[in-house]
């Protein structure tokens, strides 16, 4: 029907009000720092595999840490599953652990 | 994803470099999660997929390529951990996304044809049809409620841009137009909006949802509880369960590719399984009176899962219970979830002649005596992924069906709570499906009603306008 | 025109859509409800109905004046296959001996499933003279 | 049944009664004569359900009324028997007051009317329709060669009724459906196929298109092929309901009688195989069925149950462990496994199946059920039991098994198809219990 449509048609995406997820502040521009700051060599360093619980993660890290073994032994390497839910970072108590005993981390994976 | 949740607090909160190692199948939701959070982790990537793969092959991702970068992927690891932070890796401020705004409440005027298309190629539909939403359709359709069009219903949390969004009275109605839905249909639909929970839940298997709708509304609007329930025969039955799928898409931003990255997809999402329970002839109480309101309440309830298996007659020397376990072979057992959905010949069947005297009684025999080998029942992911960490955790009793052998057969339904029974059918054979479905939640619809349901409106003046 | 009275107008049985003349047919001019845009005026669409052909009709057999004396097979279709339907057929069996015993009735069961026919035992019926046939029981 | 007591009556000239469940006896006394047999055979109607009920319900029913006459059941059959013929049984020749003609055009005077006249007259899913204007029709019939006036197929409606069908039919319903015309051919061979198959169980059907017009006209093959998403699948898909109810003219409640249904029914399964992630060795679907890979083809699939696998494959438990265990819930006659890309790559790369033939020749010999839960399925029973009672294996000496003895339902590997679709993002798949028909070649139609 070639005719326009006489009566005018809503925008299904017309005016929509928001409120940011609670760990945003308030939704407007954050300020971060960059990266943590890197080592200078990983040889003779704590390195924690944490895996978040995706299907392979744990097989993967297992094969990541026989490597770190074989190639570069003076690397400690510490398997952790990450406990709570897979789908969000709820987890306190892990990261303590890695910050007192370990000075980096490998996390995976997804997909 | 986690992943990259995880890596950015350790990041910021904690100073701890961090390698995100992903499957390359995910570089644009890694990409997405960059674009909304602002943090450029150093994510590697592996061939896809991980999950499965043999150890060997797994050894073969870590010696190999990354698929992005064409550079050894242990490399990268290494590399991200120890290479100095550059210039453009130091953020500052950063606003991230939103869906705040306003945008022009009125599209170009334009025919038929080309407005059907600017709706599908905006992604404003389920690839059907729609009617279009014009000034005086949505105005008629505000006459089904007495709530003011610019009233809160609820609010749906929106993945990518992590914002709760709120949608108003006249933004359900715009969607109810686009369904097909006529005035007297949108309390339901308000009813649903207000639980706020999406008909496509964000995941990247075949999640989906069911509607099941109980009390007086269901014969004021002509549902159907009766023969075909499930099938496109009843407009209620029809424009509702897609209602809830056009929110989901329109205001949930549930749009393939970009928020949601479901693997397969699952059909039940056309429709949402979306019936009236038949009280009438079910020898039970009604779903919503079981979970706590008044009979002459209306209501919709809302039920999550993926599978719903039909029987197709049992044999005549079974009972029912027992032809229902083959059915719930193919199921998980997540968190001792079902639903089942029986005709009410088989309904009236199991309280008459197998003396279930309620819904729970029969949900408690089910619990007691379905079996399933360990093995098939931690061989399922969604089982092994949610509920081994409460095993290991020595919660029982996963903690002790883990310990057990693959063939020792337990009985996964251990919360008979969790069993939903529901009454739907037109008696014409002595069917039910059973579903993996779990109970999320219920939702009053007389709150949205255009007249409130007990006023008493002797004269007849206060019922529903002529249909336009 | 009361737009409900139209409603039911227009609802009403296939004949009355079926029953108008083969070209453009006008349905009841209505006015049109003021919220409602005329959206340029009649619109005219193409008919999907699809008009059904009637069989051509089959006479039944004459019956009989009456069963006394004579034979009547019970046929079971066997619907559902594992014998579920002999019971019905028994206690019709049951029926005749002890209301009609001058009627012999005799049971048989049709080869192959419900969709298949069994021409074989047709032929049987006829040639061993019965008289009559109950077919049962279709689920 | 109604033709078995036709055949009786007509070859034999001995006078039938036929007895039907009062679920099902209206179709047998009205639409069944009318439309397929035109021969108005005796009925009595025996309440509903009465298999598996107890011998003294049965008795009871015997000794209760025929819930057609309302009269006492054995005096309802005697008279069936005995009540001399009316004029209308004695007809014979063309029907007398056949429905006129359906007339070509329809006019109204706003959308919103047509939108109700159409759902009154069961000609929709009760979902918006596209209006099928000349205009609109006009246009959708330049995706074919065929005439509009050419026939599609006379045998539409159920148990094969006359309902003769245009190619200008199919194309109205194609614009209501809301279809391009280059979506044309597929809906012409999905009609092609017409009557579908119906049940008083939750039967359904699925559409799998195959070849190169998967790509032609944008169908979706990956990521949420499975819907509900992309406008051809979604479209294609609901077309077959409407032609189902329109041309067939299934219409619940007076010839259709299914208990509750399958939500299938809203857009049958519609989807296109993803071949071009189909490892080597893996073979498309029509090309498995004898077709050329070029020539595209849709499948219509009929059956009942669809199960999900829901997660992802478990490390330590191998897919075909977990389709093994769920496929022993289905009838045994026929599966089909939709497969994500992602559970292809772990089935050949990792598990060693380089054909889908040989994947279901290993689910063939592993999936197991007892003898008592493969005969307890009635259609399995009705279908089968018979031929196992005249000798036929294996079903003969599956009937003697104890009820506790395992049996391998699936004993022909060939009855087990694999069809892929997905898009790699979780290693999910369903399976079902669905059997394909022998496919229909769209460029016929095109």
């Amino acid at each position: 029907m070639a005719t326009l449509l006489r009566s005018a048609v809503l925008n299904p995406e017309g005016y929509r009000t928001v409120r940011p997820a609670g760990d945003g502040g308030n939704g407007k521009s954050h300020s971060f720092s960059s990266l943590a700051p890197r080592l200078d060599s990983i040889e003779g360093k704590t390195v924690y595999l944490i895996d978040t619980g995706f299907g392979g993660s744990g097989k993967f890290l297992d094969q990541l840490q026989a490597w770190f073994a074989e190639r570069m032994p003076s690397v400690k390497t510490v398997r952790r599953r990450k406990t709570g839910n897979i789908f969000r970072d709820d987890t306190k108590d892990l990261w303590v652990e890695v910050k007192e005993r370990g000075q980096a981390a490998i996390l995976g994976v997804v997909g | 994803m986690a992943v990259a949740a995880c890596s950015r607090t350790l990041e910021q909160e904690y100073g701890i470099p961090t390698a995100p190692v992903s499957t390359f199948e995910f570089a644009n939701v890694v990409a997405g999660d960059r674009r909304f959070h602002g943090i450029p982790l150093r994510f590697i990537y592996t061939p896809h997929p991980v999950v499965g793969m043999p150890p060997s092959v797994l050894r073969g991702y870590i010696e190999g390529k990354d698929p992005a970068t064409q550079r050894t992927v242990v490399d990268e690891v290494v590399e991200a951990l120890t290479k100095p932070v550059t210039e453009d890796e130091f953020v500052g401020d950063f606003t991230p996304p939103s869906r705040a705004g306003v945008r022009q409440a009125l599209l170009e005027p334009d025919t038929e044809d080309n407005l059907q298309r600017l709706f599908y190629e905006r992604g404003w539909t389920d690839g059907l049809p729609i009617i279009l939403p014009t000034e005086e359709r949505v105005a008629a359709m505000l006459s089904g409620t007495n709530r003011a069009p610019d009233e809160v219903v609820g609010e749906i949390f929106l993945h990518d841009t992590q914002e709760y969004l709120s949608f108003t009275v006249e933004m359900v109605a715009i969607v109810g137009v686009m369904a097909g839905a006529r005035a007297e249909h949108l309390p339901v639909l308000l009813a649903i909006a207000s639980t706020g929970q999406p008909s496509i839940p964000g995941s990247t298997t075949p999640f989906a949802c069911m509607l099941v709708v109980n009390g007086p509304i269901r014969n004021e609007i002509g549902m159907n509880s009766g023969v075909g329930a499930f099938s496109p025969r009843n407009l209620a039955n029809s424009v509702i369960g897609r209602a809830w799928t056009l929110l989901t898409i329109n205001w949930g931003y549930m749009r393939l590719k970009k928020q949601f990255w479901t693997s397969q997809g699952n059909p039940i999402g056309y429709n949402n399984m979306c019936v009236a329970e038949n009280e009438e002839r079910s020898p039970w109480e009604p779903f919503h009176v079981q979970k706590g309101f008044q009979a002459a309440e209306s209501t919709v309830s809302l039920f999550r899962g993926w599978s719903f298996v039909n029987n197709v007659v049992g044999s005549s020397h079974r009972t029912v219970g027992e032809d229902m376990f083959i059915q719930l072979g193919a199921l998980p057992g997540l968190y001792s979830a079902a639903t089942l959905i029986l005709d009410p010949l088989v309904a009236r069947h199991l309280k008459e002649n197998e003396g279930y005297r309620t819904k729970l009684d029969f949900s408690r025999w089910i619990s007691q005596n379905f079996k399933m080998p360990a093995g098939q029942f931690w061989g399922t992911d969604l089982i092994h992924m949610m509920m081994a960490p409460l095993a290991e955790q020595g919660v029982e009793p996963y903690a002790s069906w883990k310990k057990l052998p693959a063939d020792t057969l337990i009985a996964p339904y251990d919360k008979p709570e969790n069993i939903n029974i529901v009454v739907v059918g037109g008696e014409t054979s002595p069917m039910w499906k059973v579903a993996d479905f779990a109970y999320s939640m219920s939702a009053s619809v007389d709150k949205w009603r255009a007249k409130p349901a007990t006023d008493e409106c002797a004269d007849g003046s206060c019922g529903l306008p002529d249909e336009p | 025109m009361d737009r409900r009275k139209m409603l039911a107008l227009l609802g009403a049985s296939p004949a009355l859509v079926a029953g108008m003349p083969t070209h453009a047919e006008t349905l009841p001019e209505v006015a049109p409800h003021p919220a409602t845009p005329v959206l340029g005026g009649p619109i005219t669409v193409l008919n999907p109905a699809v008009t059904p052909k009637l069989a051509e009709r089959v006479p039944l057999a004459p019956r009989l004046n009456s069963l006394d004396g004579k034979t009547i097979y019970l046929v079971d279709t066997d619907w559902g296959g594992m014998g579920q339907n002999d019971g019905i057929l028994q206690e019709m069996q049951a029926w005749f001996a002890q209301h009609m015993p001058g009627v012999k009735t005799i049971i048989k069961i049709k080869k192959g499933n419900f969709v298949t026919d069994d021409p074989g035992l047709w032929k049987e019926i006829a040639e061993s003279k019965g008289n009559g046939v109950v077919l049962g029981v279709a689920g | 049944m109604s033709r078995e007591a036709g055949e009786i009556e007509q070859t034999y000239h001995i006078p039938t009664v036929a007895a039907a469940g009062s679920n099902v006896v209206s179709f047998g006394i009205g639409p069944n004569v009318a439309y397929n047999t035109g021969m108005p055979i005796r009925y009595v109607g025996v309440p509903f359900p009465f298999s598996g009920q107890p011998r003294s319900v049965l008795k009871g029913y015997i000794e209760g009324k025929d819930t057609v006459s309302g009269r006492p059941m054995m005096q309802a059959i005697v008279d069936a028997l005995t009540a001399p013929l009316t004029t209308d049984e004695r007809l014979s020749g063309p029907a007398p007051d056949a429905p006129a003609a359906e007339p070509r055009i329809l006019v109204a005077s706003s959308e919103d009317d047509l939108q109700r006249l159409f759902r009154e007259k069961g000609w929709t899913d009760y979902n918006p329709v596209i209006l099928p204007t000349q205009e609109r029709v006009a246009a959708m019939l330049r995706g074919t060669h065929h005439k509009p006036d050419e026939i599609v197929k006379s045998a539409a409606g159920t148990f094969g009724s006359r309902r003769p069908f245009t190619v200008e039919k199919v194309a109205t319903l194609a614009v209501m459906a809301g279809a391009k015309p280059e979506y044309l051919p597929i809906i012409l061979a999905l009609a092609s196929r017409v009557p579908y198959q119906d049940s008083t169980t939750s039967i359904a059907q699925m559409i799998v298109v195959n070849g190169p017009i998967r790509t032609k006209i944008g169908m979706n093959s990956g990521l949420g092929a499975l819907g509900p998403d992309n406008e051809a699948n979604s479209v294609i898909g609901r077309a077959m309901t409407l032609i189902h109810k329109v041309i067939q003219g299934y219409q619940e409640g007076i010839t259709g009688f299914a208990s509750l249904s399958n939500p299938l029914r809203y857009d049958n399964l519609c989807i296109a195989e993803n071949e071009e992630s189909l490892p080597d060795g893996w073979l498309p679907l029509h090309v498995q069925m004898g077709y050329k890979p070029t020539d595209s083809v849709v499948t219509i699939f009929t059956g009942w149950n669809f199960i999900n696998s829901t997660g992802w494959v478990e490390q330590h438990y191998a897919p075909q462990f977990l389709m093994r265990d769920y496929m022993s819930s289905l009838s045994g006659m026929s599966a089909t496994l939709l497969m994500d890309p992602s559970v292809v790559d772990l089935l050949h790369g990792v598990q060693g199946f380089q054909t889908k033939a040989m994947l279901g020749d290993w689910l063939s010999q592993n999936v197991e059920k007892t003898a008592e839960s493969y005969w307890g399925n009635s259609i399995v029973s009705s279908m089968l039991a018979p031929l196992g009672r005249q000798g036929l294996e294996p079903y003969a000496s599956w009937l003697k098994l104890p009820d506790k003895a395992m049996i391998k339902p699936f004993a022909n590997a060939r009855n087990i198809r694999t069809v892929v679709v997905g898009g790699k993002t979780a290693s999910v798949w369903f399976a079902t219990d669905f059997m394909p028909d022998r496919g229909t070649l769209i460029d016929a139609w095109s």
